[in-house]
């Protein structure tokens, strides 16, 4: 998949944002309960960077991406994108949808010029952009499928497309590659840090898997468990390009464990609170009292 | 590697299609048999040849074919219409939460009333018997379609709505290209529930109230006592349906590219 | 606090609805008995239908303070009843063997195929006929209607079992009486259900046609009764008591639903 | 707890082909697979997805047929093109999506085998399904409906509807897919220790590799479709394992040497598909 990454003129390089997150609340009421989804949720994105956060399942992940997109408003504290706050919807802020967003009534094509069409683009610019960006993803013979007839990796490429074709400021990745077979998972990895090595751009990626994180970021973030807050930034220092075989070197396994160490921390706790979603727990941590041991 | 040819003849002859011929031949011979026999209560049952006879009698006749085209225009006017007021005012009441919340209930209290129980009030209302089986039909199809379209845009996920936001997209992009499109599943479905539903209708109010059709024809024939035409008329009346739900099955699958399979 | 917002009759949501309701009935009221507007005029205003509903002496006879009223909703029920129960036990039974044994499908399916597109209302005459009495052929009509119904959906309810479970359980050592009772009659409840519900709605439709073509007594034919002696109010009235019997059976249909298939409502209540 | 046999679940799976021709559709999933299992030994299948993996485990479970060559349990044939032992419960298998029947407590999943069987009584069968959760720590779950737990909660139970019918093989067809890392951790540990105690031969199909260097005695790597055995790694790491041996310098070695071979195939794999769909 590499051979297709030759560089493309028209992805304009360098309209990279810094998002900027200060003391951000978000708090939601129901009849009764009060729940404090974020909690003094401070953090930079910076410009260029790809910044990777992990935490624990309901750790307010998605309703933090759901503010800087501007599809929900913080109860307290402010989101600014280069220094502009942030509100509404708009195309300078573009999320890859965990399940895939595509869709599924238009084509390939139609879905990847569906911004710059609804935005008034002149169409002649319009197709010469999508030509350049489809090849760019390898799904320009898959033009005129419907998202349903392709694969999972070139559906994740052809949201990719959509939302690179508008030249976002910042890019926002929830989970995209969840669901994909491990393979293709891999696969779409490497393809995508290759993306991103090549045009660089502000992106936010979000993911429960740890290999992934580490090997496609520059900075990993990881959030505590409600009220969601920063618990550690660590630098990844692996060098770019990234290549698969850094999963076998053993600084990749040193942060690895490391950042296994904190996410157990955050799961743990997350756990005595009665989270559902860390339940896997159940057990696990009895068993290390050893209070009951597995006996023949 | 096989031929097309030797592909279909093995599908042909396969052991499915063997035991489904079978199935209907025994079928035929056990009602000739249970006739013949004179098994109580069923025995008053016509023979099948004296259903295929009458059957082929009446394909040749003018009257038969009139009838057909009577059934079959009621079922489109008053379908067509049950639509054309049903999608509309079920998008509305998906979109629209503060619209739903007045027309809701008002709808919910009449949708539980088996359309066929309207039949005396649309005879007494309507000035004509055709206008009113007309009602009848819309009737029958409209609460169902309405219900689907709400159910189909409230299933459009909100993921989709918000890409498209996103992407710059102003209300009005939004109704004609992702609500509109993302409810047209639910509304095939609902055209084709709506579809069964209405040809039950129509029978009885044309055994009840019209001059001619196919369920009008079926109870003339109970009255005179000429069974096998009571169960040639079912017949007809199955295939009649029949046909419409293959329509609207292809028109959906016209409608909507991206739901075929490969 | 906030609590308090949301409950009691400020809420929004009960306003409309209210809101709503009254509009309607204003309107009725309005194209019927004020305006009296050429054809509205011959329909009954909804203040007459209540009054008639809940007289002590009903023009019609019918209210609910005689017996008559209750009469007429036994007969109906009662039909219903055994019609749906027998629908039910037949086309669960058949679905599920259809659907488990691949032979008796190949032999059965066809012939429902045929069967089915027949709406159940054209089996009328033919039914009043054949059967016995009155009384059968407005049984056999509203079972007919459920029956079609419940079979296809029980059928759709064990194709749509994952077939990971057949695997498993061969695994585990089940002989196949245990494969029936414990994954083919579970896995295809909840389609059995959604059959059921769909069963229940044509049921009561056919049961009103049978009991206007061919009846004797019960909710559909005395609305054609109370059509043709001019009582209109006894019309709308029993419209709405069929309405509300409809709705009560499929409210009772989908409660005993959630009963059977804990695991489903737990999933969602979690 | 240890069946009397010694040690028993020996498989030999010899020049095993399958070819799928469902109405002249001519699929060749498997080429001459050869490979063993010793009775006892972790056996970790990783290759790309789609290669048929999970069609030898079909095979070897029975569910499937196969169109050349020979499998043997224990020196016993159970699999050849014309002759099949029926699924059975020396051979227990552990689905990818899972395949508790939502239908049934915790607890009466776990008794289900035993009681069908007619190898215990429903309050035999109970009890012993009570002891397994006990030993394993998930008391407290035993009439919970499966997807009221979590996902690793649920695999767990089902490794152990496995086990209670001591099976003489267990089968798992990517159990841990799609849980996050912490919670595979606690279930690798889970099975480590299940593994230590009660030891049966596992046919383990994972995508993750570092889960097969650390559960496995052996790697195999199969080929893109039609599968075939590229590689066999054996693990020459101590037992027991912990998590610490994932930085030692052998486990880096083995990593990369599997890493670069799968990732070869998986490459390879992809191409094919893409150009299936165009």
């Amino acid at each position: 998949m590499n051979q297709v990454l030759t560089p493309a003129a028209g992805i304009t390089k360098g309209s990279f944002g810094e998002v900027r997150l200060e003391r951000v609340g978000k708090i939601y009421e129901k009849e009764i309960e009060r729940l404090v989804a974020l909690d003094e949720f401070s953090l930079t994105i910076e410009r260029g960077k790809l910044t990777v956060l992990m935490g624990p399942s309901g750790c307010g992940k998605t309703v933090l991406i759901n503010m800087i997109a501007g599809y929900e408003q913080p109860t307290s504290g402010t989101i600014t994108l280069d220094g502009r706050p942030v509100q509404g919807p708009s195309c300078d802020r573009l999320v890859v949808f965990q399940e895939s967003a595509l869709f599924p009534w238009m084509s390939v094509y139609s879905n990847v010029v569906f911004g710059c069409q609804v935005q008034g683009i002149d169409p002649a610019e319009i197709r010469a952009k999508a030509e350049l960006i489809l090849r760019k993803v390898g799904l320009f013979e898959f033009r005129d499928k419907y998202p349903a007839h392709l694969s999972g990796g070139m559906q994740r490429r052809a949201e990719l497309a959509r939302a690179l074709i508008n030249d976002p400021k910042i890019l926002i990745l929830d989970e995209p590659f969840r669901g994909l077979d491990a393979m293709t998972r891999e696969l779409m990895q490497e393809f995508y840090v290759g993306l991103f090595e090549e045009f660089g751009r502000t992106n936010l990626f979000i993911t429960h898997e740890i290999d992934e994180a580490i090997f496609l970021a520059d900075k990993l973030v990881i959030m505590t468990y409600q009220p969601g807050k920063v618990k550690a930034e660590i630098e990844i220092d692996l060098p770019r390009p990234r290549d698969f075989k850094m999963l076998a070197s053993s600084r990749f396994m040193q942060i690895r464990a490391q950042t296994l160490e904190l996410l157990y921390e955050e799961s743990s706790k997350a756990f005595a609170s009665g989270s559902k979603a860390a339940f896997d727990l159940v057990g696990a941590l009895a068993s290390s009292k050893d209070s009951c041991r597995i006996a023949g | 590697m096989k031929t097309p040819r030797g592909k279909l003849l093995k599908k042909v002859f396969s052991a499915r299609t063997l035991r489904g011929l079978s199935s209907i031949v025994l079928f035929v011979v056990l009602w000739q048999l249970v006739v013949y026999l004179k098994v109580p209560y069923l025995q008053n049952l016509p023979y099948p040849e004296d259903v295929a006879s009458h059957g082929l009698a009446a394909a040749v006749s003018t009257g038969y074919w009139i009838d057909w085209g009577l059934s079959l225009s009621r079922i489109f006017i008053g379908f067509i219409a049950a639509q054309l007021l049903g999608i509309p005012l079920g998008l509305a009441i998906g979109i629209s939460r503060v619209f739903r919340g007045f027309t809701f209930p008002v709808f919910e209290i009449l949708r539980p009333i088996p359309p066929i129980a309207w039949i005396p009030l649309a005879i007494l209302f309507w000035p004509t018997r055709e206008l009113s089986i007309y009602f009848l039909v819309f009737i029958g199809a409209f609460f169902i379609i309405v219900i689907n379209v709400i159910q189909g845009v409230s299933n459009i996920s909100v993921n989709l709505k918000w890409a498209a936001f996103s992407l710059g997209a102003k209300p009005n992009d939004i109704f004609w290209r992702i609500l509109l499109p993302g409810s047209l599943p639910s509304i095939i479905t609902g055209m084709t529930v709506g579809m069964g539903v209405t040809w039950n209708v129509l029978i009885a109010a044309e055994m009840i109230a019209a001059q001619g059709g196919l369920g009008r024809t079926t109870w003339e024939a109970y009255t005179n006592h000429n069974i096998p035409y009571i169960v040639v008329g079912m017949v007809s009346i199955g295939i009649a349906g029949y046909l419409c739900s293959t329509l609207l099955r292809w028109l959906g699958e016209k409608a909507m590219p991206w739901k075929r399979k490969f | 606090m906030s609590t308090s917002r949301k409950t009691g009759l400020l809420n929004p949501q009960i306003m409309r609805a209210l809101i709503g309701i009254g509009v309607f009935l204003a309107l009725w009221y309005l194209l019927t008995a004020v305006l009296q507007l050429p054809r509205f005029k011959l329909l009954p205003n909804p203040l007459s239908v209540i009054a008639e509903w809940i007289s002590f002496e009903p023009v019609s006879g019918r209210s609910i303070f005689t017996k008559a009223f209750y009469l007429d909703m036994g007969f109906s029920i009662a039909r219903t009843l055994i019609a749906f129960s027998l629908a039910t036990f037949l086309g669960v039974l058949l679905g599920l063997i259809m659907g488990w044994n691949r032979i008796f499908y190949d032999f059965s399916f066809p012939i429902v195929e045929i069967l089915r597109p027949m709406p159940p209302l054209s089996w009328i005459p033919l039914a009043v006929l054949i059967l016995p009495g009155v009384e059968l052929a407005v049984v056999y009509v509203t079972f007919i209607a459920a029956f079609f119904a419940t079979v296809l959906n029980t059928l759709l309810g064990v194709f749509s079992i994952d077939k990971n479970y057949f695997l498993a359980a061969s695994c585990l050592g089940s002989k196949p009486k245990h494969i029936f009772i414990n994954i083919v009659v579970p896995g295809a409840l909840p389609f059995i259900f959604t059959g059921l519900q769909i069963a229940m709605g044509v049921s009561w439709m056919s049961l009103v046609a049978g009991e206007i073509i061919s009846g004797q007594q019960g909710l559909g034919y005395a609305i054609y009764e109370g059509y043709s002696l001019f009582q209109f109010d006894q019309v709308v009235c029993y419209m709405f008591t069929l309405g509300i019997l409809g709705y009560i059976s499929s409210a009772g249909i989908r409660a005993l639903g959630r009963r059977l298939m804990a695991w489903e409502s737990r999933r969602r209540g979690a | 707890m240890a069946s009397e046999t010694k040690e028993p679940g020996a498989i030999r799976i010899k020049h095993v082909s399958k070819i799928y021709d469902p109405q002249g559709v001519h699929v060749e999933a498997m080429r001459d697979c050869s490979f063993d299992i010793a009775a006892g030994e972790m056996a970790i299948i990783v290759g790309p997805s789609g290669c048929g993996k999970t069609t030898l485990l079909n095979a070897i479970a029975g569910f499937d047929d196969i169109t050349a060559g020979e499998i043997f349990l224990d020196g016993e044939l159970i699999s050849s093109p014309t002759y099949q032992i029926k699924p059975n419960v020396d051979r227990m298998v552990v689905f990818q999506n899972g395949a508790l029947f939502p239908w049934k407590t915790v607890i009466e999943n776990i008794a289900y085998g035993p009681m069908v069987q007619g190898r215990l009584t429903k309050a035999a069968a109970r009890d012993k399904a009570r002891e397994m959760l006990e030993w394993v720590c998930l008391n407290g779950m035993e009439e919970k409906y499966p997807e009221e737990l979590s996902s690793g909660v649920q695999r767990r139970v089902e490794i152990l509807r496995a086990l209670i019918n001591e099976p003489r093989v267990v089968m798992l067809d990517e159990p841990f897919r799609g849980l996050d890392a912490v919670s595979k951790t606690v279930m690798h540990e889970f099975l480590m220790q299940l593994f230590c105690n009660r030891n049966r031969t596992m046919f383990f199909i994972t995508h993750d590799l570092d889960e097969a260097i650390f559960l496995g005695h052996k790697v195999v790597i199969m080929t893109t479709r039609p599968a075939q055995v590229k590689k066999i790694v054996p693990i020459d790491l101590p037992w027991p394992r912990e998590h610490r041996i994932m930085n030692s310098k052998r486990y880096l070695e083995l990593k990369g040497e599997i890493l670069e071979a799968v990732h070869e195939e998986a490459k390879k794999a992809f191409q094919a598909g893409e150009r299936e769909l165009a």
